[in-house]
């Protein structure tokens, strides 16, 4: 896709990429793909006005491009970017999850509550862009005002005298107890989760329901195999399963085209029960 | 000279010329007060070493907000070559929620070669748009700002904690998670005296919004 | 008065400085200056904590001292009120063989008011661990010390040099930043002789050495 002149003001650093600064970090990032040649930050604003599928972007390809650009930065500039970088191809990741994952024909719950998650990613990755182009007005007057000098003298003696006369309680024991207390490392306190009531799925009984569907069928998609799910955590799970499966080739499973049918295949030759039983332990917390 | 000239002169294009006159008159305010109301706001921007809010300075000169907004203007207007006198190199900010008294920027230069030293090492990206984020959410918890930049902030808030940017507000009741807003030095290092002077944010987020219309999702 | 020197009265930004640069009698040193000498030795006067000699600040202005000693001439009279502006609520005076801005000695009492104002006579809780973290990790710089209390600690800092309990003792060849120790005045306060004498809290001392990373920002 050609980059749409009305798109380039949205993009401003992609203007400018040999005066790429940390402060716009991305400025430099150029991506070639087969069907985009641009600033990274195009691309993002494209597949943000819908202009591109975020589907027909390679990720992996996308991935490998900046590592190699990487290699030619400073330090500093590579943590900076390889961390934008980092939260702009999650954000990415998850769009190009949700745009995968089976909608069909059918306009069901199902398929809205995905063009929901969808339409959230987005939203995301607005969000995220909007404070990113806002940050740079921060770094600018930021560093304009770190060359101004303000007043800041320290009281004369003739007036240090007037302040009122140090009152000292402490003893050195109380000095040191206090030290201790300052010194003591101070963990920034964790956010629990704990209060959050979104329904938890098991991916082991979601996996032994899929073992047991797989196994009483020759074939089965996928489609099939979330039919009638109403919960995206279910589908999520089951998901997962079959990928956890896969890792135990216990399942096979093959799609013609991208975006198309996904057919799984039992193909288990040694199968215990006992293996469920450790399935998915990397997502037990 | 005498103590009793007028802090303020109700400056004209001819009160350059009639000097005197102005000298002499005497304001209301300073009744009681052995020297000028302009003077006395003088000698406490001279010490203090953040900026002071006008009801600090009025209770601390002894007088009325309104005549020590008055007199800070004169000021201003003084220092800035628009007065009697010629300008000055320093000039009156202000910044952060208050008046403190800065080198004119033409000097800065001039200034930075004399005190030498090392500029403050920059913020990262990361911590800048942490910064933006928490600035316009504010009061906002960590793990919301972590959901907006899709990372681990921990240590970036930690970072701008030390450095005075931003400061804990308040413990949510419920949840206990700890909201962070910016303080006043990040107005002084940004040179703005108020959140209000940041730019506004939502057009760009609205920008985004409208391209949710559901025709376009395919 | 050298007001009437000048042949125009209609002021304009240009005409202040070049009227400047006609008192200090030094048009020639401004060539190649972008501002009047007067205006460059006030951002100097600004900052400086100590008085400063002619020689060096003719030095940081970039001017001959003849024309300095005469610009700070034509400020003196200035800042007096004898020259063309209202007299300031502060004064440049020569102290010990350099030159200082001091507030008016009229202001005395206001100042030591506001200032008495200003310092409570206890110690906050976070003065106190910030001047226990100085006394047990000398010489120790301010962004190490905010980096083990994880606050920002600037403002507590100049309370605690104000109160003399803590000094400046160099500054880091390279990165500058300025090392501080603790006073005679602390170990008076404390009761003790040396620093020796304070009770051994090291095993938690080596966790906070763990944090420090000088310079780093992220």
């Amino acid at each position: 896709m050609a980059p749409s002149p009305e798109v380039e003001p949205t993009a401003p650093p992609a203007e400018a990429p040999d005066t790429a600064d940390t402060t716009d970090a991305d400025a430099g990032f150029r991506v070639s793909l087969s069907n985009f040649d641009g600033p990274f930050d195009l691309l993002l604003t494209l597949i943000s006005k819908h202009e591109m599928d975020i589907t027909e972007v390679s990720l992996s390809a996308v991935t490998n491009e900046f590592i190699a650009y990487l290699k030619e930065l400073d330090e500093d500039e590579e943590l900076d970017q390889a961390s934008e970088f980092l939260v702009v191809a999650a954000t990415l990741l998850d769009m190009k999850v949700a745009g995968l994952l089976p909608q069909g024909e059918l306009v069901d719950a199902e398929a809205v509550a995905l063009l929901e998650a969808r339409d959230l990613l987005f939203a995301r990755l607005l969000q995220y862009r909007a404070f990113k182009e806002v940050s740079a007005w921060f770094a600018r007057c930021l560093q304009r005002e770190d060359r101004r000098h303000v007043r800041a003298v320290r009281l004369d003696e003739k007036h240090r005298r007037k302040t009122p006369e140090l009152v000292w309680s402490l003893t050195v024991d109380d000095f040191a107890a206090l030290a201790l207390l300052a010194f003591a490392p101070k963990e920034i306190p964790h956010v629990g989760l704990d209060h959050l009531h979104a329904p938890l799925v098991s991916i082991r009984e979601q996996a032994a329901i899929v073992v047991t569907l797989l196994r009483g069928a020759e074939s089965v998609s996928f489609r099939e195999l979330v039919a009638g799910v109403r919960e995206p955590g279910i589908v999520v799970a089951r998901f997962i399963s079959v990928l956890e499966l896969y890792r135990h080739a216990a399942l096979s499973f093959e799609q013609l085209e991208p975006l198309g049918e996904l057919t799984l295949r039992w193909a288990a030759d040694s199968w215990s029960d006992e293996t469920l039983a450790t399935l998915g332990a990397d997502y037990d917390r | 000279m005498t103590d009793d000239r007028t802090e303020t002169d109700d400056r004209t294009a001819t009160d350059d010329r009639t000097e005197t006159g102005d000298r002499t008159a005497s304001r209301v305010d300073d009744v009681g007060q052995a020297s000028p109301l302009t003077e006395r706001i003088e000698a406490i921007l001279l010490i203090i070493d953040e900026p002071i809010g006008l009801v600090a300075l009025a209770a601390a000169v002894g007088s009325p907000v309104p005549a020590v907004r008055q007199a800070i203007e004169t000021l201003v207007e003084d220092y800035d070559g628009r007065g009697r006198g010629p300008r000055r190199g320093f000039e009156l900010r202000e910044v952060g929620g208050g008046w403190r008294l800065y080198v004119r920027d033409d000097h800065d230069d001039l200034v930075a070669e004399f005190v030498g030293g090392q500029a403050p090492a920059r913020l990262s990206q990361a911590a800048l748009e942490t910064l933006a984020v928490i600035a316009y959410k504010q009061p906002v918890t960590r793990s919301q700002v972590a959901s907006i930049r899709a990372v681990n902030v921990d240590s970036v808030v930690r970072t701008l904690l030390a450095r005075g940017l931003i400061t804990e507000l308040f413990a949510d009741s419920e949840t206990g998670a700890i909201n962070y807003g910016t303080t006043d030095a990040l107005l002084q290092h940004l040179g703005i005296n108020s959140l209000d002077e940041l730019p506004p944010i939502s057009p760009l987020l609205d920008d985004g919004a409208d391209g949710f219309d559901e025709g376009t999702i395919r």
